[in-house]
């Protein structure tokens, strides 16, 4: 199971996406902390508009394999391919890539010194080299898009949790990128924050963005995901459907994890 | 964020622009510094100059002033007066230079200087002149890029201590048993006090401190039991502190000779002349009793008064390339040996009678050669 | 050394929380009697502070004291010997500093509100405290009742102050108008008390002799004209807050805060002699050339799709900067070709748009100018006289090393608190031996060491002035504690920054001037303006090394005097309260506009 | 778009070939890091080659030679007045910095707490002199205060035997404010003096035994109070062990005499050892300890599986440590002084201890003076019974007590108030009282706190000491100074500083972090 290229033909949505292109392709992706290996020979490919969520117990490695496919962490052993570009020591094709996947994370991590607007444009303007008028317009979009139009010009410190990680996600659009990684976006938010966060993501899933997503959040995995990887001590344990996988799955560890989540 | 970028942009500009420390090639004018100086300019340009192969003097004539180097902390030598100015003998003397080669006693910039920094500044030429209570021996002599001029004042190191601690004009080094005694570091004194003490066995504590008004503090308010420099400043301090009677100076003989004099750069006989005959005048019109309130008086005199104040035609001030009246205007702004000397030093209990600084005739050292 | 550490370390103490307002008997019993061991404290410390005020304003005021030495000397404490005829130029600079000053009190709205319950109770307690100080202190009958009427009207000022609080609870005073009431009240004195009566006088031999007021006499009006520039500038800008854009407006009031003491050092106080000649056939050239020549060829390497040939043509610029010092050249094109090359290297990191690129050139050109300037002006011989070597020195001398110790040690300390912390094993090397090395000797070592040994360092027929030798051992020095208060705050970005910057794809360089260092500077502002406090208190060294700064003329200079041989004491009592005044009102407002900035909590 | 996975499989050595060099950001990486090395040696290389021309020309030598040559120097205090050579006079030097500074070190920290604890306390004037203290110490140049105190201080009244204003006549023993016991003048201060005797090595060798057995006496009584829960006081027992220990020791410690000729038959050993043979011995050292850590380093980083990841990084470690020893090798081949140097003092070292241990078994391991007065010559001076404070340490003294005490102050009023609140609340929660609260719980954390600040406050302290040269007390500075303007060896001289200075500010850090270490651990 761990070696096979866990390539998938239809879609629970019905979407037939065995014709896209692969748009991550992964190899034998092995990484060691030290003595502690946290992926283990990881193989899968990733179907351009697919939408995967990746799930496991904390410690299995999700959050490490997805920060491996935009270089945030280097892989030791493998190969790594985003959109036909191999992750190498290339300089050129670091920027590339990531300018190509933008990213969430569980903290936000938005840049405390800048407002909102800044947050969104900084990165079009000194990275995509957008005039400034032109970042500023689409950040105004991006900003309407995740539904915080009004905020743009406070800090990050003055937003809740849920406005902060709306911001994120802007932040991560404003790149225009192929492909979107989210490491837990929302684990670090109060329950009623939740929704608005998902609601956003589910849009951005129904407009065909390629997205990698790590989540606990067992109703989004099921209502969006394409495909749910199941990984535990850094191996992908299962791969199927959200159908096949919270009804029938074939692992005994997924049985494990699925009767203590759920 | 590009308001940092532009700050940051301004810093690294600064910054450039002080570490910018001047050129080392000969096409570029001067040195730049960050500390706002002028004196790296100025060396430059008299280091350009005498390359030239002109003598100090075309320089000092041309620039107009004479750049003398003095002493900031030595009391009625050379002290530092509140406008910035220097005053006292040795300050006067520069005066003496600046009236005999550019006609005006005020053409003088005075140059503070340490006593390590003094040599450094003749040699380099920072200064034309060095007037700092400098001490005339053979090593500094022979030594590179310098040359003495005539002995102005005649010094020894000598010894104060309290009268009520026994000690008489008649005592000696042997008497310093056990005494505390305070001196400049890192001088000469130093070294001639520990040399003297340890010939002799006698068991001292020095304490040196950095500058001499530790010393004094610490010797008036009893801290130190004696206190050793050079034989003037010790009677200026007594004098000033109208201890007459309370302290004493001690041995009659001093323990060192300290002939000091005037400074200035090596191989430049010209402007070493000038030096060297200025000085001779204020003692020769001091023999003749010539001073500045009745120098006019003498300008009808023939001989060597004539000569002295160029009434006959200034022949040989002429030829060393002084003005002819280059000795009157010193006579006329500045004074002879005495006046100077009287102003300076009489104020803080220096007398020249007795002394070694006492005229020839009298039986004291203070001699020039004939004018002729 | 000194205090550098102790803003960092010490965590920001939180005010205590506001007493309640206890009428006066109970405030003295829970105070200050609250039990016997209380009791005895009180009773003990007073004593102890009694004795000790008593001591030192018996010292201050014994009649053996020659306060005249810092009277007449005070010429010579501020400016040294700045010509007295040039003085001008000083009062033009400091009028320059107070519109600034006022201006900035305006844009950043300075000042607090000050209840009149608060004025009362300081008046109060400035009143009594003045009572028993004049009481303890050593004056003739005449001064004591003088003094204590003055200690009476401070008191019926409190007295008024009271009674309009009483009537309303809500009325106060602005901080401002207090700070310009109390300036206006000295200055006004300087007109009716003839301070520093004594003057020296005579050329050649000193002299003191009673003068009408010289020192009071001569610079009251200045002082009054420099009053009404504060006020004017406040007022205007008050006017131009409203209208102006206020981001905009203070980075520019903050960028002429720096350049304005450059400026008026070397183009007010020195005034260069420029020669005609050489600025406009040899400085305007070469400063245009490299102005035109350097923004073509940054606009060039901003092309943001210009790839790796941008980095390999600035190492080619940067080579022939350091290959230059290989062959005779002017100096001043050696810094402008390396700062080019230095500039291109950054390049890549500010491409973008048009404008933006556009914009990066005309930085370049900012820069060129005023460094072009700058270096002609330093270059070009003062035609101010100074009897002297030393163009400034007293308290001049003091603030130039220390401004000029942190210009150059911020930018220094923030590379090598960068390098310190960077992933480059060899710069962390680097970074790390000279921090830990300069911390670890102490500072006078270095400065003895940049005095006595610099000169055989430098190439022959190069000569530094002492005091340049010096401010660069002060800055190499400060610069290690700005490195260690700038990693503190590049260790407190989280690493979350980083990645979400790594995230969007920005470069090193990018995020690190963009994201990482803007919220590092910030949280090191405490410490950093304790440390430069600190550099200011470190100035008093110059006085070891022999350079004419405040304490050298307070210790050595005046002292020596033939008037006032002796007056160490007065003269060290005067210079400490100076130093005293001026650190502890710069760290008190330092303190204020970090409360009021929000900055010290995390 | 073209899908990747049609390639055949790559590997990672064949893409990394692919990857040009100026693209590849380890090449990069490493490029800068280089070049800019280059630069810094380079100029460096030109400095010192500048600096040796320089001194060429002016005809000046460097070298270390005037250690051992005579000096004419007197110094007004120390363990040595007048010292044989330049480098006896460092040493008296050194002596006298790390005595100011340790008696700084102790006392400001002891004023310190006081005035946190009085800026903290309930009472109104006490707070307001801790703040008064703090603000004006602080905000005066040290420098300027060390001058000050040291003008006032000489406004004290002078002892002279003749003086006849003294309104007790001559000084005798029987003077100064507490007779025989304390003198107090301008000379400085006088007390008795408590001194380590000949008897003290072998004594220390009975406190060192002690002190293993008050070790097992502690995890006994620690062991007893876990099993019992009765309150054994662990603490207590293991003092009283030391002390009895001490005790016993001043009388039987003469037992350990034969320590002696244990130490001087190392000497010997030492002796017969030839200096390439040292070199040898150090070099294979120096080799070992570069492999050894090369190979544990390489061990660190292997995984569990047997993977062994290398990054750039970790290589640079490597070539670093193999070119420190390599660097130690050419040292210690190219300077034979220095094996030599290693050899002697290592012989004079053991030699020394023999003739420690080898004394009179009558011989005490303390001894105390009271101070005296002597008069040599007229003169009254302080002898060498007593301790005596001289007036130059004291204003270095006083001046950095206390402008330090002002920042250990504030420093440890810090650490107190930054304990929150709530620390107290559950102290007494679970029912300890005020003092209990305070000592089990608050200052604990406090300490912790205030810990790196207050290392940061000893070493500049330390460094501090330095300015002793504007009043007169001779530290290593000030004869360092007196040193090199008699024999113009300004950069030696120079060195001798900063590496004093730096073994200094290395110790003291050992120590802190040392103590860190320890609380972290207790910490978790």
């Amino acid at each position: 199971m761990n070696e096979t290229d866990n390539t998938i033909t239809t879609t629970r949505s019905g979407r037939d996406l065995s014709d896209a292109p692969d748009i991550i392709v992964c190899k034998g992706v092995s990484k060691w902390y030290g003595d502690f290996q946290a992926l283990e020979k990881i193989s899968a490919t990733i179907k351009e508009q697919e939408v995967v969520v990746v799930l496991g117990p904390s410690g299995s490695g999700k959050s490490t394999w997805i920060r491996c496919i935009n270089r945030l962490e280097h892989h030791q052993e493998g190969d790594i391919i985003v959109d036909g570009v191999e992750l190498t020591n290339d300089m050129r094709n670091i920027e590339k890539i990531r300018s190509e996947v933008g990213m969430v994370f569980q903290q936000f991590n938005l840049f405390p010194h800048l407002s909102v607007r800044d947050n969104v444009t900084l990165a079009p303007i000194w990275v995509r080299k957008k005039p400034k008028a032109e970042a500023i317009e689409q950040a105004n979009e991006l900003l309407e898009l995740v539904g915080i139009p009004e905020q743009a010009d406070k800090f990050p410190g003055q937003l809740s949790g849920g406005q902060q990680q709306r911001v994120a996600i802007a932040r991560a659009l404003a790149m225009e990128p192929r492909i979107m990684l989210f490491d837990e976006p929302t684990s670090a938010l109060d329950p009623e924050m939740i929704k608005e966060v998902l609601d956003v993501m589910k849009d951005l899933a129904r407009s065909g963005m390629t997205m990698m997503v790590v989540t606990h959040e067992m109703g989004f995995a099921k209502e969006v995901a394409d495909r749910i990887i199941f990984m535990e001590e850094g191996q992908i344990v299962e791969v199927g459907t959200p159908e096949h996988f919270f009804t029938n799955p074939t692992e005994d560890r997924t049985k494990l994890f699925l009767s203590q989540i759920l | 964020m590009s308001k940092l970028f532009k700050l940051l942009a301004l810093f690294l500009s600064i910054g450039l622009v002080a570490s910018a420390c001047g050129s080392d090639s000969a096409d570029d004018v001067t040195s730049t510094t960050a500390a706002p100086t002028t004196e790296a300019a100025e060396t430059t340009t008299t280091a350009v100059e005498l390359s030239q192969g002109g003598s100090l003097l075309d320089v000092v004539i041309e620039r107009g002033s004479v750049n003398c180097g003095v002493g900031a902390t030595a009391v009625a030598f050379s002290v530092i007066q509140p406008d910035g100015t220097s005053a006292g003998f040795d300050a006067d003397y520069c005066r003496v230079i600046a009236a005999a080669v550019l006609g005006d006693a005020t053409a003088v910039t005075f140059i503070p200087l340490t006593s390590s920094e003094r040599f450094t500044a003749v040699q380099t030429g920072q200064v034309d002149l060095l007037m700092r209570t400098t001490t005339w021996t053979q090593s500094r002599d022979t030594d590179l890029g310098m040359d003495f001029g005539p002995t102005t004042y005649f010094d020894g190191q000598q010894l104060m201590a309290r009268i009520s601690d026994g000690f008489s004009g008649s005592s000696d080094i042997a008497d310093l048993e056990g005494t505390i005694i305070c001196v400049n570091a890192g001088t000469t004194t130093e070294k001639n006090i520990t040399e003297a003490t340890l010939l002799q066995g006698v068991n001292i504590t020095l304490q040196t401190f950095e500058g001499s008004d530790e010393v004094y503090d610490s010797f008036i308010s009893g801290a130190c039991d004696v206190t050793t420099t050079d034989g003037s400043a010790l009677v200026g301090r007594m004098a000033k502190h109208e201890k007459i009677g309370e302290w004493v100076i001690f041995p009659a003989t001093p323990i060192s000779k300290e002939p000091l004099g005037p400074v200035y750069p090596q191989n430049d006989s010209v402007w070493g002349d000038v030096i060297n005959w200025s000085v001779y005048a204020t003692v020769i019109a001091d023999e003749y009793g010539i001073n500045s309130s009745n120098v006019d008086d003498f300008l009808a005199e023939p001989g060597e008064i004539g000569r002295l104040l160029g009434t006959d035609e200034g022949e040989l001030q002429t030829v060393m390339g002084l003005p002819a009246d280059a000795f009157y205007q010193v006579i006329k702004q500045v004074g002879n040996y005495s006046d100077i000397y009287n102003s300076n030093l009489n104020p803080v209990g220096l007398f020249r009678e007795g002394s070694a600084n006492a005229p020839a005739a009298d039986g004291g050292l203070i001699y020039a050669p004939p004018m002729r | 050394m000194t205090e550098i550490q102790s803003s960092a370390g010490v965590p920001v103490i939180a005010a205590p929380p506001q007493e309640p307002h206890l009428p006066p008997k109970e405030w003295l019993k829970k105070n200050l009697f609250s039990n016997v061991g209380n009791t005895l404290i009180t009773i003990m410390t007073s004593v102890v502070i009694l004795s000790l005020a008593n001591g030192l304003l018996g010292f201050a005021f014994g009649s053996e004291r020659q306060w005249n030495a810092v009277a007449v000397n005070s010429r010579l404490y501020m400016s040294f010997a700045y010509p007295e005829a040039q003085y001008n130029r000083i009062w033009f600079s400091f009028a320059t500093l107070l519109v600034l000053a006022g201006l900035s009190m305006a844009i950043w709205r300075g000042g607090t509100r000050m209840p009149f319950a608060r004025l009362a109770k300081s008046a109060y307690s400035f009143g009594v405290g003045l009572a028993i100080m004049v009481w303890l202190a050593p004056l003739s009958t005449s001064g004591t009742v003088k003094w204590e009427i003055a200690a009476g009207g401070l008191l019926l000022a409190g007295f008024i102050f009271n009674r309009i609080a009483a009537q309303d609870e809500e009325r106060s005073l602005s901080s401002l108008t207090l700070l310009v009431g109390t300036l206006a009240s000295i200055i006004a004195t300087l007109w009716f008390i003839p301070y520093g009566r004594h003057s020296f006088i005579g050329d050649r031999i000193p002299q003191v002799v009673s003068e009408p007021g010289t020192v009071a006499f001569s610079t009251k009006l200045p002082w009054t004209i420099m009053l009404f520039v504060l006020v004017g500038a406040y007022y205007l800008g008050i006017v131009l807050r409203d209208r102006l854009p206020e981001r905009r407006t203070r980075s520019v009031l903050m960028g002429f805060w720096l350049i304005s003491p450059i400026f008026l050092i070397y183009l007010v106080l020195r005034d260069p002699a420029f020669t005609m000649n050489h600025v406009l056939y040899t400085d305007i050239p070469l400063v245009l050339g490299f102005l035109v020549v350097g923004s073509l060829i940054l606009y060039a390497l901003t092309k943001p799709s210009l790839g790796e040939i941008g980095r390999i043509i600035a190492m080619l610029i940067l080579l022939a900067g350091f290959g230059s010092f290989l062959t005779p050249m002017r100096m001043i094109i050696r810094i402008f070709l390396i700062a080019l090359g230095l500039f291109s290297l950054a390049a890549p990191t500010f491409s973008g748009d048009k404008s933006t690129r556009r914009r990066y050139s005309s930085i370049w050109s900012g820069f060129i100018v005023i460094a072009g300037w700058l270096i002609t002006a330093v270059n070009t011989p003062s035609t101010v006289e100074v009897p002297g070597d030393l163009f400034f020195g007293g308290a001049t001398l003091t603030l130039i090393v220390a401004f000029f110790t942190v210009i150059l040690s911020y930018p220094l300390g923030v590379l090598l608190a960068l390098a310190r912390t960077s992933n480059m094993p060899i710069f962390r090397l680097l970074a790390t031996t000279f921090i830990e090395f300069v911390r670890g000797v102490p500072l006078i070592t270095i400065l003895i060491f940049f005095s006595v040994m610099l000169p055989l360092f430098l190439p022959e027929g190069m000569r530094l002035p002492e005091v340049t030798s010096v401010t660069i051992g002060y800055a190499l020095f400060s610069a290690a504690y700005v490195a260690e208060n700038i990693r503190g705050g590049l260790q407190s970005v989280t690493r979350g920054q980083h990645e979400a910057a790594e995230a969007v794809g920005m470069s090193t360089s990018q995020k690190t001037v963009f994201i990482i260092l803007p919220q590092a500077l910030r949280m090191s502002i405490p410490p950093m303006v304790g440390h430069t406090i600190g550099t200011l208190k470190e100035t008093s060294l110059l006085y070891i090394i022999g350079l004419f700064d405040l304490l050298y003329v307070g210790r050595s200079v005046i002292p020596n005097q033939t008037a006032f041989i002796g007056s160490t004491r007065e003269n060290l009592l005067f210079v400490s309260v100076l130093y005293w005044v001026i650190s502890y009102s710069m760290s008190k407002a330092s303190q204020r506009i970090e409360k009021r900035v929000g900055l010290g909590e995390r | 778009m073209t899908a990747p996975v049609e390639q055949p499989p790559s590997t990672r050595l064949a893409v990394a070939q692919r990857v040009p060099l100026w693209r590849d950001v380890v090449v990069l990486k490493w490029f800068t890091q280089v070049s800019l090395l280059a630069v810094v040696l380079a100029a460096l290389w030109l400095f010192v080659g500048q600096a040796g021309n320089n001194l060429r020309a002016k005809d000046i030598t460097i070298g270390f030679d005037f250690i051992d040559r005579p000096v004419d120097i007197q110094l007004s205090e120390g363990i040595d007045t007048l010292p044989n050579s330049g480098g006896r006079a460092l040493w008296v030097g050194m002596v006298n910095t790390l005595r100011v500074a340790s008696v700084g070190i102790v006392f400001s920290t002891i004023l310190g707490i006081f005035v946190a604890l009085s800026r903290l306390s309930n009472n109104w004037m006490l707070r307001k002199v801790g703040a008064m203290w703090v603000e004006s110490l602080r905000n005066v140049p040290l420098l300027v205060q060390i001058i000050f105190y040291s003008s006032i201080l000489a406004t004290l009244p002078r002892t002279s035997f003749l003086d006849p204003t003294a309104a007790a006549g001559p000084l005798n023993q029987n003077q100064g404010p507490i007779h025989n016991w304390l003198h107090i003048s301008n000379k400085g201060v006088s007390l008795p003096r408590v001194f380590i005797a000949d008897g003290f090595y072998q004594w220390a060798i009975v406190i060192l035994l002690g002190a293993i057995a008050a070790h097992f006496v502690r995890k006994k009584r620690l062991k007893q109070h876990d099993d019992t829960g009765r309150e054994t006081s662990p603490i207590l027992w293991a003092a009283g062990t030391l002390a009895i220990f001490g005790f016993v020791g001043l009388f039987i410690h003469p037992v350990f005499s034969f320590v002696g000729p244990i130490m001087g038959g190392i000497a010997s050993l030492i002796d017969s050892l030839t200096i390439p043979m040292t070199q040898a011995v150090i070099s294979i050292v120096a080799v070992l300890l570069a492999l050894r850590w090369i190979r544990k380093f390489r061990t660190d980083r292997r995984s569990g599986s047997g993977h062994l990841n290398l990054s750039d990084d970790d290589w640079f470690r490597m070539i670093f440590a193999g070119l420190a020893s390599a660097l130690v090798i050419v040292v210690i081949y190219k300077w034979t002084g220095l094996s030599s140097w290693l050899l002697n003092s290592g012989q004079d070292l053991f030699r020394l201890a023999e003739t420690k241990f080898n004394v009179d078994g009558a011989a005490r391991p303390f001894d105390a003076m009271r101070p005296d007065v002597l008069k040599p010559g007229n003169f009254a001076n302080y002898g060498k019974n007593g301790l005596t404070m001289t007036r130059g340490f004291a204003a270095v003294f006083f001046g950095v007590t206390f402008y330090h005490s002002a920042h250990i102050g504030e420093i440890v009023r810090g650490g107190i108030l930054s304990v929150p609140k709530g620390q107290v609340e559950a102290a007494s929660a679970v029912g300890l009282n005020r003092a209990q609260s305070l000592r089990r719980v608050i200052l604990p954390q406090a300490f912790r706190i205030s810990l790196p600040p207050l290392g940061n406050q000893y070493l500049s302290l330390t460094k501090n000491t330095s300015l002793a040269i504007a009043v007169g007390y001779s530290d290593i500075v000030q004869v360092g100074q007196t040193i090199y303007n008699q024999t113009g060896k300004a950069l030696p001289v120079m060195s001798v500083w900063m590496l004093f200075y730096l073994a200094c500010s290395l110790t003291i850090s050992v120590v802190v972090n040392f103590f860190n270490m320890r609380l972290k651990l207790v910490e978790r």
